[in-house]
């Protein structure tokens, strides 16, 4: 391949989109458009002489690489282009706080979380991760949430008693802020030095 | 350990001088061991035998511009530096077999960070390298398939409620128990005895059977009264009892 | 190319994740994982004997089509995709400590770096450079982190012994030290003056 079509298959292979001829030119503002174009078509014409899995296609007025059609069934088949969905940060630490808060209302999550809460709540329930369990006493009577059984069986779990406890993780969830020493305990320090 | 005094030298990049002396950009380091690393590269001097004493000091004056959120890091390191280059200055017995240099932990640690900036470095530059090479930007759409099922795991949820626990901020309380010093109290002891003698010992000035609170007040007022030059305070050798002396301008009234 | 090497250049080009040579079995589960690696080097060395502007890497235990570094100034300054945002000073440490000591805790990378470390290893982590792997048995449990495929892609290598030895490293860390005083004899050392 000449050093022109190098360019243009690694400018093509990296872009997100189709690229116009114009767009091309700027990889190499020496030459002209019509270069450009020629280069194209060589790298075209490589493609299918050397019977390449890939080819190339004119689309929208621009160019693109292209897996060729005859290996998508293998592609789909072997489902190599999907990746098992993870749970993103933020999905996982709201499911934190419904699994071990539950039920829980939605001002909850957000106080505790320090971020609105809703859009995260909504796709953890179209994914039957939580579901709304009840509602609140409270003003309004907000929407309680608990977890899916779907949920236990993700983690492989037979019940959500079998979630460690609170006290056995690095730091408790319960509302804990340190206890500062009390009266008594600060006049026995002083009296040991008497 | 050398305690000959240099000039400081003057600071270069990147540190920066003006006025009040010279600030730091703390920014430009990624902790106190990188700071005490780069004050050890412009003293050259070597890990092995740290000036500790000089290099206290130069690390107490750099974090004097320190913004707040690293502060705790640097403080802490300021006061193992302080509490080194005391051990340092303690005078010690002849006969003292196998005396341990107190720097050795801190020369440990030093070559353990030094090693983990090389290995920081190699990793940097093999990331610049591979950003040269693009991979595929176009992604083509996901065939129509059912949805894979989800994954999850314990161990990323119990990271997510460590996460979520570590962002809650508590309001921390500190209860400071006030201990009532009599300064004046023990002045009053002190001045009693340098009254009758022109010089004393430290243990005359206490009373018997001092508490905690006792001797701290008698340090204090020994200190204040050094301090008015009423008094001095002399040790004549090292590891020998301290003199409190009266002025010798100032007559007995 | 054989029909196999042209398969497996249009499955790499449409995974957006270097592939393992298990995967792209499942391609073609009719021939052995070493045919399917041997299709590989083949479409390896068609793309270096023809000049390609791309070229076949191996990244973190699979294989990945990527451009050619010659390219990448050209391809940037048309603007035509951009570099990957750099890692800061405090994360390539971190990274450092993550990689050689795996697994490893929170507490021991800020024993080592000497800063606390909770927000560089959240923000590694939410890169995908870092993963939790366990739980240390010490007190409280304390998760352990490791590092990703996704961390050895960054860095251009197959596998994490590609890491160089420590031996050659310029600085190899002293074989013993001595205990330094522990604040008992200190104090016994300091009384001793009084």
């Amino acid at each position: 391949m000449t050093p022109l079509a190098q360019l243009i298959e690694a400018a093509l292979f990296a872009a997100d989109r189709p690229l116009t001829a114009e767009e091309l030119h700027a990889l190499e503002p020496d030459r002209s458009v019509d270069e450009m174009r020629e280069a194209v078509f060589q790298l075209r014409d490589h493609y299918a002489f050397d019977q390449h899995g890939v080819e190339l296609q004119e689309l929208g007025g621009g160019y693109q690489i292209v897996t060729r059609a005859v290996h998508a069934a293998a592609i789909e088949r072997a489902q190599i282009t999907a990746r098992a969905p993870r749970l993103t940060p933020a999905m996982l630490e709201t499911l934190a706080v419904v699994a071990y808060r539950q039920p829980v209302g939605r001002a909850e999550v957000e106080e505790i979380r320090g971020v609105s809460a809703s859009g995260v709540l909504r796709t953890l329930q179209e994914r039957s991760l939580i579901e709304v369990v009840g509602r609140s006493e409270g003003l309004g009577r907000p929407l309680l949430y608990g977890t899916t059984p779907l949920f236990l069986e993700l983690l492989g779990m037979p019940d959500i008693v079998n979630l460690p406890r609170a006290d056995e993780l690095a730091i408790a969830l319960a509302p804990a802020t340190p206890e500062p020493l009390d009266d008594h305990e600060a006049a026995a320090y002083v009296d040991a030095d008497a | 350990m050398t305690l000959v005094e240099r000039p400081l030298p003057i600071p270069s990049s990147p540190m920066a001088i003006d006025s009040s002396g010279f600030v730091v950009e703390l920014e430009s380091f990624s902790g106190p061991l990188d700071l005490l690393l780069h004050l050890l590269r412009e003293e050259q001097v070597d890990i092995a035998d740290i000036p500790i004493a000089r290099i206290a000091d130069q690390f107490l004056r750099a974090i004097h511009s320190l913004g707040l959120n690293q502060a705790a890091d640097y403080l802490e390191m300021a006061s193992r530096l302080v509490r080194l280059k005391v051990q340092m200055l303690l005078p010690r017995r002849e006969d003292e077999e196998g005396w341990d240099d107190p720097r050795a932990e801190l020369v440990r640690r030093l070559l353990e960070y030094q090693q983990t900036k090389e290995i920081a470095l190699w990793l940097g530059n093999a990331a610049e390298q591979q950003s040269h090479h693009h991979a595929r930007g176009y992604l083509p759409p996901l065939p129509e398939a059912p949805p894979l099922p989800l994954t999850l795991d314990l161990i990323d949820l119990l990271a997510a409620v460590e996460r979520v626990v570590t962002g809650i901020i508590h309001p921390v309380l500190h209860r400071v128990v006030v201990r009532p010093l009599d300064v004046e109290g023990a002045t009053e002891r002190i001045l009693a005895v340098l009254e009758l003698h022109d010089a004393c010992d430290w243990r005359e000035v206490l009373g018997s059977n001092p508490t905690i609170v006792d001797i701290l007040s008698s340090l204090i007022a020994l200190l204040e009264l050094a301090r008015r030059g009423i008094l001095s305070l002399n040790q004549p050798s090292p590891f020998s009892p301290l003199v409190i002396s009266r002025d010798p301008t100032r007559p007995a009234n």
